[in-house]
């Protein structure tokens, strides 16, 4: 048997259950408790596709360095669930852990013989405590984080401190989960000496907060002055439609007349849900939907509509396993072409793809400001991963003296000076035209929003020359929306290097690990990661430097790698795709043995290891 | 804000309204249509019931789908701001534009095809959330611009200009506004202006879904015998179950029709809908007995017309959300963005 | 003053019109009668997006040599429109002509000192010979054909022919428009000279048949088997569906019952329709629906599902200007990408893309055997230009011992004899797998399709190696279908070149013709005409082959260009992108222009012009 | 082609039907939705209903869209093939499907978010063609799969798990089916398997499109006190207006009721229903009656359940568009393909 593994605030564990059995709120408890010892985690569900019964898991990885994408591998399984023992036990690094239910005996070829098993008799010390069926149930759950406690060394104070946020109006389940608690923490106490995972109090996590990208993109929405949702519920997309309407409830009550300073409709289906997106942008409120795919799919002509008639919109797309109804419960980064290109004809749209959720914060904020600027759909493409798991995420914060950027809109006085209005005409070589609202000015400034062909004052026109006139603009409001995305990131290799990478989103962590261990191999390439789209001319700088750019996505086609070729006329040859499709977030070894691999076939290790 | 500026008076012999607009202030481009289209005489009852209610023609937003009804917006009120939007989607949005800015009028005017083909489930929702808004079904059984193929509100058996005779149930648009709660419900004909125009009227000073199916012939591919959308057919089945005149809010009322053959409503609005009973007895408060009466008569073949249902204590999709009275777009960044200091507590509560 | 014109059965001449005024018919009649005299013509129509009293044009193509694309320029305006007057009139070639009705004078202005006036009094003639008003406006169109045909030397025995067979079954209206006919040609033979421009018997039209691309697109349809046609109207694709009910009701009635051997209907969308067509598909019909960019744009969910769930689908996509309602009377080819690459998620769809009308119905035919085969739902693009406007194209023909090939499907035998049935497992390594059909066996061979991930028999599953194979394996098959798109057409210049174009659809025409053009410039081009998507292996050898590539294409982007690069990772400073995207179709000289422009600058002229 | 083979007796004690299967080869894997969940004893009434009407499985075909109740296809009739579509849009894939083959059974199984809100429009465009379906929505008033939010059958009032109440008002599917043409009309609840049974049963055997509107509680997110998809609720404010006993085109016919208190319909297949009236008086075969009568007693707060409207001589899409017997996906190549002869006589006419 190999060694057991020794690391302390280093590990990761996973917790295999049944979903509906309460297991998320116990396995957020082990979690958030790690935290609160000062130890960064990231904890990632994986549930299935349905409401009660199936399997479900539950990934924490523990890194006192700040590694917070998905490692790889499982160093302590705890294996509640009969129904997927064989591969959760399968799944565990060879010196690793196991603890399990051992209420009912096991047969010996049901373990493995390099692991170290843990054998606890939940379900007889919960059934002895306890004999309401649910609350058999759910206090099974906060027996084996005490296990858990005793196993890691877990502080039990800062558990039950939690415990005692968590029901802070019922301190009766205070008590009840605490004895629950030190059940299994003391039968582990006096029965097991503690592994060699071990957790320590530290001090890295720092003011950091402990959130989902869809609650902070909800938030986001919140500060960039939006004031209609409308929305269809559909996973992973559903819970920022849910922070939105509560953070409006915090935020944007009249605290006078107690009325609604926000409109949010659940509308009957997503196109319904653009559709009023888009009436209420070119109306003049600042407006979203939120979706994963099939929403993406729906939309496509609404988005059409928006491009070429010119209405402000932002949607959300949380984007899951596809295609079709694919993996719903899965993550992906598979809607990139499906967004940049939405809608028949000639279409492009801006993207922006936040890493985190401190970034989806962020833009989706900055998106209302630029879907105003560029009068178009704007997409922020969240996927499931950042959207619906907590994440360790610079704190929310807000400049008091930033303005909301309405862009070119022409006011009453605009109008009533005599300025020249054309719906469609580019004043300042931009690309980007100036709009009225309705309902600005008794006599001017009224005009046809369309679909159709029309001219530079809006009326309707067959003219092929106004026709192209009009779609050359338009390719020059993109160039103008390159200086508007947020900048790309680059982050240069400690030695020159000509090999390079580019990624995006909720890749970011896994690769920054990933980018480690390569150097450490001696393999080192410079990093950048892209944060929209159109890309700005920085990013094809950096490939134009670099003889070789791995493009790492979570996706089967390379979405994003045929964007950057089509958009900036890249040689296909240099940029290698590099591609984790299988649902599950994409882990820091994945990315270092294919880059690694494929640097070893070039021979492209420039250096030894360290 | 509102701007009301006083118009020039460019046509100095035509008479003025209220607000010192003719009838021309409230027109728009050269109709592209077919010369007889029923459509036209729709958009001229549009304009002459803007006119009449002294609307400020920049405070109404017109919205439509796609078809020849749907193009109708640009040839009345070319001072308001219109939306061709997608086929079938106005619905959703006008709901949109409506939640932004709750202080104009909004105007959908939409096609058979637009609104019981592609957008019967857009048109559903928009009634059953209760938008605030007149919405208009220029009703004439076919597709028009993509030249004659059957609608979804052809009638079972009617036949086609081909000669080919539709088998599908017809989807009856009133009946289903009732159905889904349109807190105001009519049906006219474009061909009888003195009918539509103060149902446009009333329709117009609503607060809620505003219904009107407005049948109207498409003499290019609907106006032939065998199609009970033509305009012989529809004179010949046409029962109107009363005549409305519709009353200023500060109007006195003069009513020279019989005693007890008049009703009184008072809308939201503070008009006065004075509803005028022709022989049969209808009451268009009850919602269940319009049902009702509606499927008797039209088994009989009896296209029914007129003003079917109003509540005029209805209550508008804002009232559902209670949304503030300042339009959303007219709020304020300090009303819109709760700024840094909120998220200080916040922040520690995520930790 | 320059010379007037003097060509011979080549020349160019448009008509202006209000549209909803009878002149297409007359209009046809013209074109018809040129090519009765054995004379080639191509006709295209423009026409507004409204049904009475906005402007049309029909302009003819008359060449003898058979260049049949649109060539650029008028040489004969007949100016019937006072509405587009100006730009009718300047568009008129240099010592050009223009017949226009001279009833009412017009200032000297109005006119050009470059061309040759030829002013008939139409209405006059017509008022005086007819009272009733439509008569009058029908037959003020058969006038001007009168005058034309004196003007041209046009037979008139040829015409009169036309008219009996056109009003064969009301001989009274035969001789009525012929008697109109001889009105014009009569005042015209008395008035003036025959022009320079000239028609003469000829027999270059061979057994060629005068048939737009939907039409043959629909026939094809029915002899391709299709029994499941569900559509929604939308121009330009409406007249394909009315094609299938005319030639349904034709060759697809049961002669003994009367009844139909097909199922047509009209849905109350694209959703619908597409919908109905999977249906359909799944349960083993036949089945299409035709439509054009904002259809597509609706059925984007539903290819995703055909995709991933593998049922064979048809779609037609009768392209024309985009995005959004964009220019719905125009025509382009900008639904490439929109189509390949449909639906979130990972995708990829086959597409045809036939050159013509008679590629038209052997591609609509061709199809319903590769969707079978592959299990997926396969596009073919015609666009406004093809499916609207009658070409010249070779006859139709069909191979009596041809079988329709149904594909992989497991029957009652198969079942019965215990084969083993996993819906989505690759048997034969080409990525296709066997399908069953509803009610072929009491208990073997049912399954539950879906949309969500499977394992290869069919059964739910969330695991991510089943998701990855069974992607994988679609990747398989649709290298499979490399083999199975028609080859692409190869066409190499006379001399060794290192340039290469590639064009596609209804380009073809005006690109053979530019060829030539260049080729007399010295400027020599292989070509390829690319017949679908996926692009088989020698697509990507013509591109090796060459130094630089044109890819000519109506639409802004270069959306071939992008398919191109992508999938073959071609260097796209490889693909130089000719793009014509007003609405009107691509000319023979504009191709020549921007292909010669480039290659001058490149200095790649090989030789001095012949 | 139809085979039918017999089947072999794995479950030798089990009650076999006259084709020789047991109850259990009408079975599907097994349920993965919460325990209690109403959809389940749906998927058991079908089960019954298939083994009691001695139904080839293969010879029906299952379809489906998405959500909880749309994955139950899965729980039952695991010999049938079955089509878990894309959201909302089961009724065009079964109309396809249907179009492709007149000659399965055609059971569409949906929820009410499913066909009332994102479906509403295929939903009606199926009923009013007259497709030859069973079409049942398993309603609980939310959406289950995502999560407890309010569907469009929430009655305007209700309350949500959170304590949400619906301001929109309700689509009564049953209403709505019954204006659009539907030609079997019916309501009831999971909890009833004695009525749900017959009800299907009667809808299998019907021909054209029957409509079931199954109120089904979703123990999970929406069967709490201010829901009215609530057990409770429903149990309270269940009218029934008739019982039915479905008597196979064979069988003899014995009623055991008070005469008159029986009324017997022949369906088209033979079969006939009788039906047992329940106190009120109630005329199934009156369209526009039972709109009248729903209206009214949902004025009331009832929730009327039982054998709504039937109309026995109902034709169906295929009669509308006269396809031949033979099913679409079964004609031979030379029926289907002209052949070169025909083009002979068309290229001339083209010249
Ligand atoms: C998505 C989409 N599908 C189809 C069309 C083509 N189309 C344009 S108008 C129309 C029907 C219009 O019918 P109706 O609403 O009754 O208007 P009418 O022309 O009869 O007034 C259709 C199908 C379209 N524009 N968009
Ligand atoms: C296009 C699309 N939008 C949204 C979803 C997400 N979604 C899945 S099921 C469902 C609602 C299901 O509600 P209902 O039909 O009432 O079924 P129930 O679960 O209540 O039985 C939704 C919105 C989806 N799958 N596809
Ligand atoms: S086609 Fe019909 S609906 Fe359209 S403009 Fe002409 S008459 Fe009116
Ligand atoms: S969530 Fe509701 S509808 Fe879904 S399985 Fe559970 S109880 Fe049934
Ligand atoms: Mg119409
Ligand atoms: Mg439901």
């Amino acid at each position: 048997m190999p060694k057991p593994l020794t690391r302390t605030n280093d590990f990761v564990v996973k917790f295999a259950n049944v979903n509906g059995s309460g297991s998320a709120s116990a396995n957020g408890l082990f979690a958030k408790a790690i935290l609160r010892m000062g130890v960064p985690v990231a904890a990632r569900n994986i549930f299935p596709s349905n409401i009660q019964g199936l399997p479900t898991w539950f990934e924490v990885r523990v890194s006192e360095d700040g590694h917070l994408g998905r490692r790889g591998g499982v160093d302590l399984m705890v294996a509640m669930n009969p129904q997927t023992w064989d591969r959760d036990i399968a799944e565990i690094e060879p010196g690793g852990y196991l603890l399990y239910d051992s209420t009912k005996p096991l047969p010996p070829e049901k373990f493995r013989g390099d692991i170290t098993v843990v054998g606890v008799p939940l379900t007889q010390i919960c059934n002895a405590a306890y004999n309401d069926p649910r609350q058999r149930q759910l206090m099974k759950n906060i027996i084996y984080v005490g296990a858990l406690a005793a196993l890691l060394g877990m502080d039990p104070a800062v558990v039950e401190a939690l415990l005692g946020e968590q029901f802070k109006s019922k301190p009766k389940l205070v008590a009840g989960n605490i004895e629950a608690f030190h059940l299994g923490r003391n039968h582990v106490l006096n029965h097991f000496m503690p592994l060699s995972l071990k957790l320590r109090h530290s001090d890295k996590v720092g003011d950091r907060i402990y959130v989902d990208g869809n609650t902070a993109a909800g938030l986001g929405c919140v500060y960039g002055g939006a004031s209609v949702c409308a929305w269809y519920p559909i996973t992973p997309s559903t819970s920022l439609a849910e922070a939105f309407t509560d953070y409006c409830e915090a935020y944007r009550t009249d605290p006078e007349t107690g009325k609604a300073r926000y409109a949010i409709v659940q509308a009957e289906d997503e196109i319904a849900s653009i559709g009023i997106v888009i009436g209420a942008g070119w109306n003049g409120a600042r407006a979203f939907t939120c979706t994963s795919g099939p929403g993406v799919s729906l939309m496509q002509e609404f988005v059409g509509l928006s491009y070429f008639a010119e209405i402000p919109a932002v949607i959300f797309d949380v984007q899951r396993g596809g295609p079709s109804t694919g993996m719903p419960t899965r993550t992906q980064q598979a809607d990139i072409l499906s967004a940049a290109y939405a809608s028949h004809g000639d279409t492009k749209h801006p993207l922006l793809f936040p890493q985190d959720p401190g970034e989806c914060f962020e833009f989706a904020a900055l998106a209302f400001d630029l879907a105003d600027r560029l009068q178009t759909t704007l997409f922020v493409m969240l996927d499931l991963d950042i959207g619906m798991n907590d994440w360790l995420t610079t704190p929310f914060a807000w400049d008091d003296s930033r303005k909301l950027d309405r862009g070119k809109v022409m006011g009453f006085e605009d109008l009533e000076s005599g300025r020249d209005f054309g719906r469609y005409l580019d004043v300042e070589g931009d690309g980007v035209p100036y709009r009225t609202l309705p309902g600005t000015h008794p006599t001017r400034g009224g005009y046809f929003t369309r679909g159709t062909s029309r001219n530079p004052y809006a009326r309707y026109s067959e003219e092929g020359s106004v026709y192209v006139d009009n779609m050359e603009r338009l390719l020059r409001k993109f160039e103008t929306a390159k200086s508007l995305i947020p900048a790309p990131v680059r982050r240069d290799a400690k030695r020159a290097t000509r090999q390079g990478a580019i990624y995006y989103g909720s890749t970011s962590l896994a690769m920054s690990e990933a980018l480690e261990v390569l150097h450490t191999q001696g393999r080192d390439l410079d990093a950048l990661r892209v944060r929209g789209f159109p890309f700005s001319d920085a990013v094809f700088e950096f490939i134009a430097e670099h003889e070789t750019v791995f493009v790492v996505e979570q996706n089967r086609d390379g979405q994003l790698r045929t964007l950057l070729m089509n958009e900036g006329g890249i040689d296909p040859a240099k940029l290698m795709p590099v591609l984790h499709f299988d649902g599950s977030p994409i882990t820091a070894r994945f990315i270092a043995d294919a880059v690694g691999r494929r640097m070893a076939q070039g021979e492209q290790v420039t250096e030894a290891a360290e | 804000m509102t701007y009301i500026l006083k118009p020039q008076l460019h046509h100095p012999k035509l008479p003025a309204n209220a607000l010192g607009f003719t009838r021309r202030d409230y027109e728009g481009s050269v109709s592209t249509l077919c010369a007889g289209c029923g459509h036209d005489s729709i958009s001229a009852s549009i304009i002459q019931a803007c006119f009449e209610l002294d609307l400020p023609p920049h405070r109404i937003a017109k919205l439509s789908g796609i078809g020849c009804s749907s193009k109708t917006p640009d040839y009345f009120l070319g001072n308001s701001h219109g939306f061709n939007s997608v086929h079938g989607r106005m619905p959703s949005v006008l709901t949109g534009a409506n939640l932004a800015n709750r202080d104009l009028i909004y105007l959908g005017v939409s096609g058979d095809g637009d609104s019981a083909s592609i957008g019967f489930g857009q048109f559903a929702h928009s009634i059953r959330r209760g938008v605030n808004m007149t919405y208009i079904v220029e009703n004439n059984g076919v597709y028009g611009l993509t030249k004659g193929q059957f609608s979804a509100t052809s009638d079972r058996g009617s036949k086609s200009k081909k000669g080919v005779v539709n088998h599908d149930s017809a989807i009856d648009l009133v009946s289903v506004a009732l159905q889904l709660g349109a807190t105001f419900v009519a049906r006219s004909f474009s061909g009888d202006k003195a009918q539509l125009v103060p149902l446009i009227k009333a329709a117009l000073s609503h607060r809620g879904a505003a219904f009107i199916d407005c049948i109207s012939p498409c003499v290019q591919f609907n106006n032939h015998t065998g199609s009970t959308k033509s305009f012989d057919y529809v004179r010949e089945h046409n029962e109107a179950v009363n005549r409305l005149e519709v009353i200023g809010p500060r109007s006195p009322i003069h009513i020279d029709h019989e005693p007890g053959t008049t009703e009184l409503v008072t809308q939201h609005d503070g008009s006065v809908l004075a509803l005028h009973k022709l022989g049969v007895q209808y009451d268009p408060s009850d919602r269940v007995g319009a049902m009702t009466f509606l499927q008797q008569r039209q088994a009989l073949g009896e296209i029914v017309t007129g003003l079917l249902y109003v509540d005029p204590e209805a209550q508008d999709l804002h009232d559902g959300l209670e949304t503030v009275d300042t339009p959303l777009n007219a709020l304020s960044d300090r009303e819109l963005v709760p700024g840094a200091a909120a998220l200080e507590a916040l922040n520690a509560s995520l930790r």
